[in-house]
Parts: structure tokens; sequence; C-alpha cells
């Protein structure tokens, strides 16, 4: 397994994650497969009973961990196996929707949409055309990690530890 | 001690200078706060004003990694795992300039715990022998300054390499330490001349403009004799939102976590500073905890610094007066008025 | 000050029926408040009102749960939260009297600090609502008011009271200075990227002491927020940009169609982080879409807490 | 933990383009993963057989299963669990088949991906923990809501299985719609001599407990154990006494009351049986029309009557009964026609609905039985039929095929026909819809042997001229306007759901489409369900449907309660929410947001409030976790952790090294 790219393999595919509700979406994504529609391989799906169980803080947390895209899709509205969860799901991922660009993490980087078991062909669509908007928008820049230094003070401070032992005061002691 | 002089102009050449092999932390203005960063390019000492954060970030960073670790799986047998870790102790030489005298006399708390005949804690005892405080005296006092309270004073020389007295043109230098006059025997340093005189004028005027010191020395007495007092720590405490600024900013607060974060087969083993007026401080495993209101987490944030620590240690109050738990708590809570409220409620109980 | 006095007596009046009052007295220097509990007649003297009354005192009622009879002296912007609380549930109204005023607005430190150098190094300093005068070591500058006040005071349209027992003084006549909010304007003309970096540095000066967290009046968890929690883990013990910039989104996703723009998250941040731009955000968002004002109708549901059928205001995501 | 993965080939659907063993060999690598193999059928015998002898074998605590969808065989990998000895929530699937191999033709990341499913389930499973089911009692008992034919045949089906019925009716009477058709379709028999019978068994049934004239106040509890709080309504007779002789009907001076039974073309007095064959036969009074009760004077009622049960200090009673299955059978509601202004807007005497000519024609109604026309009492010998008032027409809300319609005003004009046979009727209508047996057939007589003239069309306009009616409508066969005189029109009024109906699904806690019927669990599968456990649906509450359906439907809800009930025990499903409540504030916004009311509010020792769950009324939907701002209440087998181990699978760097 390679070490700081994660699972995904570097320039093959993209980060893609989806959170798919188990009774519609995850049931579309299944009859497209069954139906043998093509799509890109980019997406790994997560599943989860129902859009209203998918906390947009899920969404956050994929971004910011890296994910070049998130793809959500529930039943459609009215159609909901717990009949409100897609209600509540809905404006849950509306306010995380506008409220993304403020962040700096581009919008675009986040759908969500409705696709029932029986749309196929409609789940097909949604993936292929999520896809080709990620490719287009390209990797997510990553967020910093490790310390609360920026690239500029870590820089000096590999800079300073090949150094090593040149000071004539730190020799004095150690 | 001898006494030498830098003009303006030097100081930024030796900084240069030392940049060269050390981590040189200065502070700058960081969107408008002062916290302390690597000197590097294009980045200005900011002196004249108290850095927010403390220098003892620069030994005893909020985040360090203690150990790496790596899990590794026979191929031929998964059953069969060894696990790979990796010592992370520190390499970099780094030299701490223009701290302030109070949040340079925190490191000497630091050293009471971390290094003493019992303990040597190899990370905290790297660190510090790297590294070096030339730190700068004040000119001037804010509302929040108490040095001269806790045993300290604004050219106070605890915990330091150099000390570095604003004069005319530039700074005097004193070596509080051999690895200080080291320091000073770079070609910027000049000889102190009559702006020594100067210096010490100025080191006395400072320390004038804060008047009249308060006497804390019965502080741990009284402290105790307030000890079982609720009411006293609830209504002392009523104002506090018990979010951890005071401590993460205080320069002598050095209470850690230990904690493993893992990610896949591979992880690491992190120390992150704690905060005691946090709930989860005391917390325990099994969800009973002994501090569960903001009055008794107050009271051990007061009196580990004003009775505990100068108890344990060597009488030293584990206090260094620089004022930023009060500067920068939300609620404008005051330590000292606290301790003061103490010595009042004990002086009153014993008249009774 | 009219307002005070009459503030003092109300308190005197009501005090044998409550447990507390909280409110704001002066603080360790001319510059600082801090909040006041008055629980005994004596206390009341200790009260202060000024442009320095900046913690929102409704903070304090998630430790008051249970049936304690508090009593506040609100600020308008302040009195929103309480609404918000007695709507959610959390508190209920019999408990609580509110004491009201007019507010003319607030100072904010940080932009002092900008301006002066360190706020223990102001010597003095003159309010007389439209100009600040202030004398920071051999500097003397006088300064429009609105320069220095919190930004929440620019596009306030709350500053008297609402839902008070008892008001004190002249109501407040401060109009909004702009409907709008420039600082946030002004930030959303950067690009995406430019916006990424500037969360990237903000993010880095970050300690997590949580006090934005703790200064915030509907954060009712209190000792039970997920960023401290290992079941679930949401955060890690690492304080890195991930991580910060993750609680923050935490935050504010729990307060859509709650936060009421008191503005003390920021306040109280100590490194200085301009975390409101995110919550004004979203808090306009909501408006946008839900047409709902946090804080400002006791009898509404918080938007997230219901739904309609057909969504007029969301366009259909395909 | 112990963790065992098993790549399936699915011969060569996934083998294809899958590199099943290079995904077996890379699993080995993943965290607590002891054990990996890939087969060609992992669902089949030796597949199975070969997962139960790994559990034993390597002694695995989880299992990751890479192969089909989980909705395919997630239930089949889990009893292999359980033969193994393994808690069945131990079990992850990743779908490497409909998500991977089918929908991909490049092998090499195909490869890729179905190991990172593979990765995903294997981190979630590290989070999974055994989870087990709770068992309660059932009450077997059933309430039955709606006495309408629906009701009734599935009343009596649980009675005759041995089961207790509660049965609720809004009326006086049971017997719903069809107690008020004349005649049914195709067959033309006497409506009430086939459902009399069944009316007569529900009142003698010694399992049924009728309440008449009473409605559901509130309904709690869960499946297998509701408390059911029911209305009777006051009817200011003591209806234990009362013999339904008439005696009073006959004395009383009060007789202008509408006769809702005869759909309002006659008056009844105010206190009234509303039909011979009214079952419960009980006089009940209309307390707006009696003079008792509105002006204190009269009381003739009570003088004439033998048993003297007449009771005007009476109350409504609240009466609770516990019940462990709920059936509503609400039956739908005409249309008010009132709103097609073009039609008269009901202000029409001889402009009729389709119900109050059913009534007109009935041999017990109060014509009986004789076709006359409301407004001058003559017989009228031009008659036109209007189909589709208030079905198929968005213009009015209703864009839905009321379905029975065009079978009864076949039924109608034939039996015009048979009343009148020198009378002449003509149908408008859109299409004929006679998809059942003996349908079309049924419409075909009509106008084949009884000469019923039918013009494809809608119609534009009534208006009156002299004491008769010129329908205008348009024949779009012929392709021309044509103007009807008509002595008598009936407008074939489509079904509406019953008033009320969204009110009583919200005290059922089910939901309801926008027309206000009830929505059954799947609209094909499960027709007679609904998403709260424990309530079935029958007839016309659902949508429209004919005397057969209802009857079908009636019997088909009945057999489920049966099937619920012969169990002692219920389990109830273990993925459900939990509440940590030495994390829970109590703020109860997780009740608020919740669709079945599965989240209570109660209090600890310490005397903090704290939700609770009742694990037998949650769905596992997941709402209330996201609701929760502090994370305490956690949908068990989709915990925030384990959705977060998936999402870290994904996204978080491994540390270098």
């Amino acid at each position: 397994m390679s070490g700081s790219t994660g699972l995904l393999t570097e320039g093959q595919d993209l980060r893609i994650v989806g959170f798919l509700c188990n009774w519609c979406s995850y049931g579309g994504a299944d009859t497209a497969g069954v139906a043998r529609f093509e799509q890109p391989t980019d997406l790994r799906v997560i599943r989860v009973p129902c859009s209203g169980r998918i906390d947009p803080l899920f969404i956050a947390r994929a971004l910011l961990s890296g994910a070049d895209g998130v793809l959500v899709s529930g039943c459609h509205p009215r159609d909901c196996h717990y009949a409100e969860g897609n209600f509540y799901a809905r404006r849950r991922f509306e306010m995380l929707k506008q409220f993304l660009s403020v962040t700096g993490i581009d919008p675009e980087r986040f759908h969500y949409t409705w696709v029932s078991a029986s749309e196929g062909q409609r789940w097909q669509d949604v993936v292929t055309s999520f896809t080709e908007r990620i490719r287009k928008l390209g990797p997510a820049t990553k967020m910093a990690g490790g310390t609360g230094y920026d690239e500029e003070c870590l820089k000096e401070i590999a800079a300073a530890v090949s150094l090593g032992d040149q000071c004539p005061c730190h020799k004095e002691k150690a | 001690m001898a006494c030498k002089f830098i003009s303006h102009e030097d100081t930024n050449q030796w900084l240069e200078a030392l940049a060269k092999d050390h981590v040189v932390f200065i502070p700058v203005d960081d969107g408008g706060s002062v916290t302390f960063r690597p000197y590097g390019e294009g980045r200005k000492p900011v002196l004249d004003r108290m850095p927010v954060r403390s220098p003892k970030e620069a030994v005893f960073p909020q985040n360090e990694t203690l150990l790496t670790y790596k899990y590794d799986k026979d191929p031929e047998d998964p059953e069969r795992t060894s696990v790979r870790i990796k010592e992370t102790l520190p390499k970099e030489r780094a030299v701490v300039f223009g701290a302030r005298p109070c949040g340079t006399r925190g490191m000497t708390v630091f050293d009471s715990v971390f290094v003493n005949d019992r303990i040597r804690d190899p990370y905290y005892a790297t660190r510090r022998e790297n590294t070096l405080y030339v730190t700068l005296a004040c000119h001037e006092v804010e509302s929040t300054c108490f040095c001269h309270e806790v045993g300290s004073g604004p050219a106070d020389t605890a915990g330091s390499d150099v000390l570095l007295t604003p004069v005319q043109g530039g700074y005097t230098a004193e070596a509080v330490t051999e690895r200080g006059e080291k320091m000073l025997e770079a070609s910027f340093f000049a000889d102190g001349g009559d702006k020594c005189a100067e210096a010490e004028a100025v080191k006395k005027a400072t320390r004038e403009m804060l008047g009249e010191a308060h006497d804390f020395s019965n502080a741990p007495e009284a402290l105790l004799a307030v000890f079982d007092d609720d009411e006293f720590w609830d209504d002392q405490a009523a104002a506090c939102l018990s979010c951890g600024a005071c401590t993460y900013l205080c320069p002598t607060c050095y209470c850690f976590n230990i904690t493993d974060e893992s990610t896949g087969t591979t992880g690491k083993r992190l120390r992150s500073w704690d905060t005691c007026m946090s709930f989860q401080y005391t917390l325990e495993g099994s969800g009973h905890n002994p501090r569960t209101t903001k009055g008794k987490r107050l009271k051990n944030r007061v009196n580990h610094k004003f009775a505990y620590f100068p108890d344990t240690y060597d009488q030293h109050l584990a206090c260094c007066g620089c004022g930023r738990c009060i500067k920068s708590c939300p609620a404008s809570i005051d330590i000292r008025s606290i301790v003061k409220a103490a010595q009042a409620r004990s002086a009153q109980k014993e008249s009774k | 000050m009219q307002a005070l006095a009459e503030l003092k007596e109300q308190i005197r009046q009501a005090l044998p029926d409550l447990d507390v009052v909280i409110g704001w007295q002066q603080g360790y220097d001319a510059l600082h408040t801090s909040p006041l509990f008055i629980r005994s007649e004596e206390d009341i003297d200790k009260l202060v009102v000024n442009e320095f009354c900046v913690v929102n005192p409704a903070t304090y009622l998630r430790e008051m749960r249970g049936g304690k009879k508090v009593g506040l002296v609100l600020k308008g912007c302040d009195s929103r939260s309480v609404i918000q609380l007695l709507q959610e549930k959390l508190l209920k109204e019999e408990d609580l009297t509110i004491f009201g005023f007019g507010c003319n607005g607030v100072l904010n430190h940080t932009k002092l600090q900008a301006r002066f150098g360190d706020i223990g190094f102001i010597t003095s300093l003159e309010n007389d609502g439209t100009n600040v005068t202030v004398e920071a070591g051999d500097k003397k500058e006088t300064v429009p008011f609105t320069e220095l006040c919190a930004d929440k005071c620019l596009t306030c349209s709350y500053p008297n009271t609402l839902q008070c027992s008892h008001f004190a003084g002249e109501e407040s006549a401060k109009q909004a200075d702009s409907a709008t909010d420039k600082a946030l304007e002004d930030f959303e003309k950067l690009t995406m990227e430019e916006r990424f970096t500037f969360w990237q540095d903000q993010m880095r000066r970050c300690i997590r002491c949580y006090a934005c967290r703790n200064a915030c009046p509907m954060c009712v968890c209190k000792d039970h927020c997920l960023a401290n929690s290992r079941e679930p883990k949401w955060l890690s013990e690492d304080v890195d940009v991930q991580n910060n910039f993750m609680f923050q989104l935490i935050h504010v996703m729990h307060l859509t169609g709650r936060c009421v723009e008191c503005g003390e998250c920021e306040r109280a941040c100590p490194m200085d982080i301009p975390i409101m731009l995110l919550r004004r955000k979203m808090a306009g968002i909501v408006r946008d879409v839900f047409a709902y004002n946090a804080g400002t109708n006791a009898e509404e549901t918080p938007p997230l807490m219901c739904f309609k059928v057909e969504e007029p205001t969301i366009e259909e995501r395909h | 933990m112990r963790i065992g993965v098993f790549i399936c080939h699915c011969g060569s659907n996934i083998a294809a383009t899958v590199d099943c063993p290079a995904v077996a060999e890379q699993a080995k690598g993943l965290q607590d993963v002891v054990f990996t193999t890939d087969t060609m059928y992992t669902c089949s015998e030796p597949g199975q057989n070969e997962i139960i002898e790994a559990i034993k074998e390597h002694k695995l605590d989880g299992v990751v299963v890479a192969s089909c969808s989980p909705r395919m065989h997630e239930a089949t990998f889990r009893r292999a669990l359980e033969r193994a000895g393994l808690n069945r929530y131990m079990l992850e699937m990743a779908n490497i088949r409909e998500h991977v191999s089918w929908i991909g033709k490049n092998k090499e990341r195909n490869t890729v991906k179905a190991f990172e499913l593979v990765s995903i389930a294997v981190a979630k499973l590290r989070n999974n923990n055994p989870l087990y089911a709770n068992k309660f009692d059932v009450t077997k008992r059933v309430l039955v809501i709606g006495g309408g034919v629906a009701g009734i045949q599935a009343a009596l089906d649980c009675a005759d299985a041995g089961y207790q019925v509660v049965m609720v009716e809004r009326e006086q009477s049971i017997g719903g719609k069809m107690a008020k058709i004349d005649k049914t379709f195709p067959t033309v028999d006497c409506s009430s001599c086939i459902l009399g019978p069944k009316m007569v068994d529900v009142s003698q049934h010694e399992n049924i407990t009728l309440y008449a004239l009473s409605e559901v106040e509130k309904i709690e509890g869960y499946v297998g154990n509701f408390d059911v709080q029911v209305r009777k309504k006051a009817t200011y007779v003591n209806w234990d006494e009362c013999t339904g002789c008439g005696a009073c009907m006959e004395k009383c001076p009060s007789k202008k009351n509408i006769d809702k039974f005869n759909e309002g073309i006659s008056k009844c007095t105010s206190i009234n049986i509303p039909f011979p064959q009214a079952i419960p036969k009980k006089a009940a009074i209309n307390p707006e029309g009696c003079l008792m009760l509105q002006k204190g004077k009269c009381g003739v009622c009570a003088k004439v009557c033998p048993t003297k049960c007449i009771d005007f200090e009476q109350k409504d009673e609240i009466i609770t009964e516990k019940v462990g299955a709920v059936i509503a059978a609400t039956g739908y509601d005409m249309f008010d026609h009132s709103v097609y202004k073009q039609y008269g807007a009901g202000q029409y005497p001889d402009v009729i609905t389709s119900l109050q000519y059913e009534r007109l024609m009935n041999a017990s109604g109060p014509t009986g039985g004789h076709i006359i026309r409301p407004s001058d009492g003559k017989e009228p010998k031009k008659v036109v039929f209007v189909q589709c008032v208030g079905s198929r027409d968005p213009s009015v809300g209703r864009p839905y095929c009321s379905g029975f319609c065009c079978m009864y005003t076949a039924k109608q004009a034939i039996l015009t026909k048979d009343h009148i046979p020198d009378s002449d009727s003509y149908v408008f209508y859109m299409d004929i819809r006679s998809p059942g047996k003996g349908y079309d057939e049924f419409t075909r007589r009509a106008q084949e042997q009884y000469g019923v003239q039918y013009l494809r069309g809608r119609v534009s306009m009534i208006y009156p001229k002299g004491d008769r009616y010129v329908v205008r409508g348009s024949d779009t066969l012929a392709g021309t306007q044509v103007e009807v005189e008509a002595d008598l029109v009936v407008l074939a009024v489509g079904a509406e759901s019953a008033k009320n109906a969204p009110a009583l699904a919200e005290k059922m806690r089910i939901s309801y489409d926008n027309y206000g019927f009830f929505m059954e669990a799947h609209p094909k599968l499960k027709p007679v369900e609904t998403n709260t456990a424990g309530v079935y649906l029958a007839g016309s509450c659902v949508g429209p449907r004919d005397i057969p359906t209802s009857v079908g439907q009636g019997s088909a809800a009945a057999a489920k309660v049966m099937t619920l009930f012969s169990k002692d025990k219920l389990e109830s499903d273990p993925q459900v929410s939990s509440v940590n409540t030495s994390r829970c504030i109590g703020c109860m916004k997780c009740a608020t947001t919740c669709p079945f009311g599965a989240i209570k509010e109660v209090t600890d020792r310490a005397g903090n409030v704290k939700a609770e769950v009742i694990e037998t009324v949650c769905q596992g939907c997941g709402i209330c976790t996201v609701t929760c701002p502090q994370g305490a209440i956690q949908l068990q087998h989709f915990t925030d952790n384990q959705i977060l181990a998936e999402v870290n699978a994904l996204c978080q760097a491994q540390l270098d090294f």
C-alpha cells in the first residue's frame, strides 16, 4: 500500500465518496449494475439506511480530509422509506451546499440528488456527470496537517535540523 | 556580567545569522495577533507588543509526536503481525528571540517538573538543551502585568540565556548563562559602554511603573484555609466559561495528555496540551468525575500555581505574572483578585 | 446614566424572588467589564452598563437549567439568544426575568488593539457615542465609533432588549449603519483558492481552547460536546488545520438556524480568528432560504428541526 | 479482532473484470484481517460452508464478504454467520459486482476499487458490535377503524380466527358506502342482500366489540402493544336498553333534519335510526335538531320510549382499549361537485350525484325505489350521466381516476331502463375503464342490450331550459358539439379521501399522499402494510377501490394481523437508535425529528431529563443521530464512529514509514 496517498492510487482515480440510502439510491446503483450501465470507477459508496442518517458533517469531514468530491443521494422527496428522512436531509444538505463556498471548498465538489431504486439509467447519468465535473476541477487542495506551522515554517525547521551541530553555544552544552 | 550593545540594524543581521543553523522563533504579527513563528524571509519581529502565545511552545509544543508506529503483516501468514516503532526525538536547535522575561521565566517551572533528580523527560530535555532564550526586558507595562508580585520583574533573567534591554538605537545584551556568553561573542556585539547605565535606568523605570507589589507570600496558607469553601470557589468561578485560553496561553502550565492517533495500519503517539479547566481533564474511565463543577476546576488552577507547586517544588510560585490568563479570558477573570479574595477570606475566617 | 439607576431599582425590586441576576461589573481595568452575579442587595451597586459590556450574560443560562429563577440584564443582541433557547424549550419562560435597556453599541477590543497596540497600554478612553478618543502612551487619537465598535453593532437591528420583563431608560434609536455585511461581502470577493488559503492561515493559529464554543450561548451541550468525545470521535487530539477547521464546521452546522449572531465566539477567541464570517454566512443562508431570523420569535421552529414537503425556496437538485 | 475476508468470483460475473485473487492477497495487509480467500460462488452451499469452516478454524469474530449487493445476499450471509455461532451483525459486505465488475471494464482499476471497498468494509467491521434482538409480548386484539365492507371483512376474518376485534365506526351504523348502494355491478345483485348478513355477523360475533358513532382519539405504543383511546359520542340514548323499535322516530316532532344516510335527498327526524338494516339498530339523537337539547322543551321520545332509554344528559365517553394491531379501513368520501360552476355548482335540483341516484333507485330509499325528479316528483324520461366529475381533472386537484365510476354508471343506466322502460339514457365519458372480471361485457350490455347512448367527450355546460336541463358537450368521435335535453342529470362523482384522514394518519403515525389517501409500505409488494409496524390498511382509504378489491384487502389485512399474532413474542430489530445517557443533555431535539414517535422523555435518578428510545417503535432511520448535537443518540450498526471509520479509510492518508 502506498504511503502518503492513502488508499487511492494517485493519478488514476479521484477520491469521490458516495453516501447512498439503502432503500432507493443504493438500489438504484444496483439496478444500474444489473443493467451493466458503464460508469467511471472513481466513486466509492458508503451505504447508510436513510439520507436522514447522513450528517452534513460526514461530508465536511470527507472534504477536509482530502476527498475530491462527495456525492450524496437518497429517495426522491415523498418516497422516503422512513417517510421524512429525506425532507430533513434536503434542508441539511442545502445549507451545507450553500455554505461551502465561504470555506474556500468549491461547492461544486459536493452534490446531492435523489435517485430511486428503479432509476438505473439516472444513476449512471448522475455518477458520470459528477465524475466529469470533479475531473474538470481536478484533485482538491489538501488541508495542511501536522503541527500548527505553515509550510514556510516547516521548511525553516527542516533546514535548521539538517545543519545540526554547528552552533558553538549549543556544542558547549551538548 | 558583561554588558554589550547591539544596534537595531545589527539585530536583524544577527537573527539572519542565527537562522542559518537554528530555528529562530520570533514574535510575528499573525493575522493581528502576535505569535512565535520561525524567522524567515520577510518576517519581522514584533517587539512592541506582548506575544499572545507564550514562549513555552518552542520547547513544549501543543502537539508533539512521541513516536510513530506501523503494523506489518506477514504476507505468508496474516495472523502474524509485527509492529515497527520510530521514536521521534526532536533534532532541531532553536533560539527563542524576543520573549518577555515573564514568559521565559515560565520555563523554570517546566525545568523543575520535566528534568529533576527523579525524572528526565527526553523530549522536553532534548528541546530544552537545544533551545536558547534571548529575552527582551520590558520598558512599558500593561494593566495586566504583575510580574513584580510573583517574585519576578520586568528585567527578570530566570530561564533566559541572554537578556536584551531596549536603549536608544538598539539593545544592551547581558549573558545570563555560559551559552548566552558564547552567543554574545558574535561580531555584531560591541561593548556596552554608557548604554549599560541607560539600560539600568530603563529597568528601574519600568519596575517603578509597576508600583507597589501586593504580597502573595501567604497565598498557600490562605488558599488552604478556603480549600473546602465551595461557596467561595463557585463564586469566583461564576463567570468562568471553562475554556482553555488561560491554561494554553500560560507560560507555566505544563499539563498534557497522551493519545494514540491511528490511520489504517500506521499511527502516532501524540502528546498534546491539556487543560484543567475542562470537564474532561479529570473525567475517569468509569464516568466518575471528581471535578464536576467549574468552581472545583478553578480552585485547582489557582491552587496549583499559588500553593501546590510551591509546596512540591522550590517555594517558587508557578505563576510568572505575565497576565495572559487575565487578558485572554473571555470573561475577564483576574487571577490576582481571586488570590487576594482568598487571602481576605482566610483573614476574615481567622478573625472570627 | 438614567437607565443604570432604573435598572438597579428594578433589580432591587425583583431580587427577593430571584436566585441570581446576571449583569456586568467593572473589570480589572477601565476598558474591561466582567460578568456580575447579583445574589444579594450589596451586589446591585456593582452593576455597570457601558460600551465594554461585551459578554452575553445569556451564555450562563445553560448552567441554570432546572428551575432556578434567573434574572438577566441583556442587550438587544443578547436577548435574542434567550428567545432562541426558549424556542428550543431549553428554558422555561417563567424562570426568567429579563431586564432590558437601549444599547448604543459596544466596543471591540480586537479593533482597539489593531489601532493602538495592546489594550493594557491604553491609559484612557472617552466615548461620546459618535467618536472615541483614546490615549495610549504618548498617542492620543479620536476615531469614529463605527471604526471601533463590534461588527454586529454595524448591522444591528435589535438595539433594544426583546421580550423583557422590565425596561430601563429610553429606547435606543440606533439604526443599522448598513444593511449589508461589508466584511463578509469583501471576503466573498476573494477567489475560492484565496478563501481556502485564508482559512488555512487562520486555523494554524487556533489553539483549540474552545473559548468560541464555551462563550456561545447556544452551545448547550456544555461538557458533552462532540469535540471532546471519543465515542463518537469526530476530532483527533491533533491541533492542526484540518481538525481545527473541522471543529469550526461542527460549530457552524450545529448552529444552523440557531445562531443569533451575538459574536461572542469571535470575541472570546484569544487568537482573534475572524470566525464570525462563517457564522454570519450561515445565518444569511438561513435567512435567504427559510426567511428565518434566529432568536426573534419564541413560537417558531428552527428550520432544521422541521421541513416542508414542497420546499419552494430550495432548488430541486438533479 | 480476527477478521476473515471472502472474495467472491460470482462465476465470471466478478472475476471477469476484477482480479479476485489479487484483492484477497492484498486484503491480508489490512488491520485485523487474519484470513482471506477467494471463492467461485460464496453464496452457494459450499461457499457458505467455507465461511463457516473458516470462522471455526481461524476463530474469526468478524467476516467481510465481497460479492454482490448486500440487498441481494446480506440475509444469506448473516444466516451463515449465525450457523457458525457468530452474531449476524458481525458481517460486512463489499459490493464488488453491481458497483464494480458490472459497471467498469478496466480490470486494473476495478481491482483497485474492489480492494478499496473491501478496506472500507474492514474499517467499518472493526467498529461493529454484536447486536441482540429484544423479545416482547403481543396483545392479540386488533382494532379495525371503519365499518365499511373492507373493515367488516377484516373484522370477521380476524374474529373467526379467534382474535378479539374492536371495531370503531364514525357513523351511527356500519355498512359504509356499500349499504347505500342499490345493486352492485356487474352481477346486479342486491347490495344490502349480500352485505346485510355480514353486518349482522359483526353485531352477533362474540369476538367483536363494536363502537358506532365513535372515533379514534389517540393511539400510543407500538406493534403488539397499542393503547387506543376511543371517543364514544353522546347518542342521548342508552343503547344497552334501546330495542330499535322506532316508536321515538314516529313521534319525534322535529322532522326537518338532513338525512345523511340518504345523501340529503330527504329529511329525517332528530331521533333516528338511519335505515332499517342498520347495525347496531339503535336510535340516536342529532343534538342540533333536537328541541329538547336545543330549547329544553319537548321530550316526546322519552315519553313514548317503551324501555325508557332516552338520556338527555349523556356525555361523550372515552374508552381505552389495548390492542396489538390496527387495521385502518376508513374508506373515502364523494367528491363535492359544487366546485363545477358550469354544472350548476350544486344549485340545480335535478342535477344529482350518483350516490343520491342510488338512494332514489333503492327500494328501501326515501322514494321506495321509484326514480323521480327531486324538483317535481315526475318520472324522468331522459337521463344523462356525466362521468369523471372530480376524476382525471387536474383543474380541480383530482388528476387521478376513481376507477369504479365507469362501472357504476353503466349499472345505473341499465337499472334506469329496468325502472322506466320507456326512458332513454345518455352517458358522457372520457374513456371506459372496465378492467375486471365481467366488467367490460357489462358496459357493452348497457350499450347493446339496453340502448344506452355513450358519447365520448367532456360536458362543458349544463343549464336549465324550462323545466328541463340542456347538457352541452362534445362528441369527440363524431367531432361535433352535442346538446342533450335531459329530465335528470346524474354526475358520476369521483372518490376522494375521507375527511380527517390526515389527522387519523398522524395518530397512527403513517404517511398519506397529497390527496389524503394513506400510503402503503410498498405500492406493489406491501399493499396492505404501512411503514409503521402493526398498522395495516384495507379498502379505499389507500385510494379508490371497488367492492371486490376492498373485500380482498380486508381479508389480506386480516391475514397480516393473523401472521403477526401467530407468534407469542415479537422480536425487535436491534438495528435501532440507542442513547448514551451520560452524554445526553435532555434537549429532546431527537424526539422532535423522529418520524415514528420512538423517543420518549425520561427522568434519571438524579432528576435529569434524558431521551429514551422505544426500541420496538424505532425503525432505524438515524434522523435522530444527525439531530443530536452531542452524538449521544447513535443508530446501532450505523454509528458515527462506524461511518467515520469508512470515511477515514477512504480519505485519510496513512503515515509515511
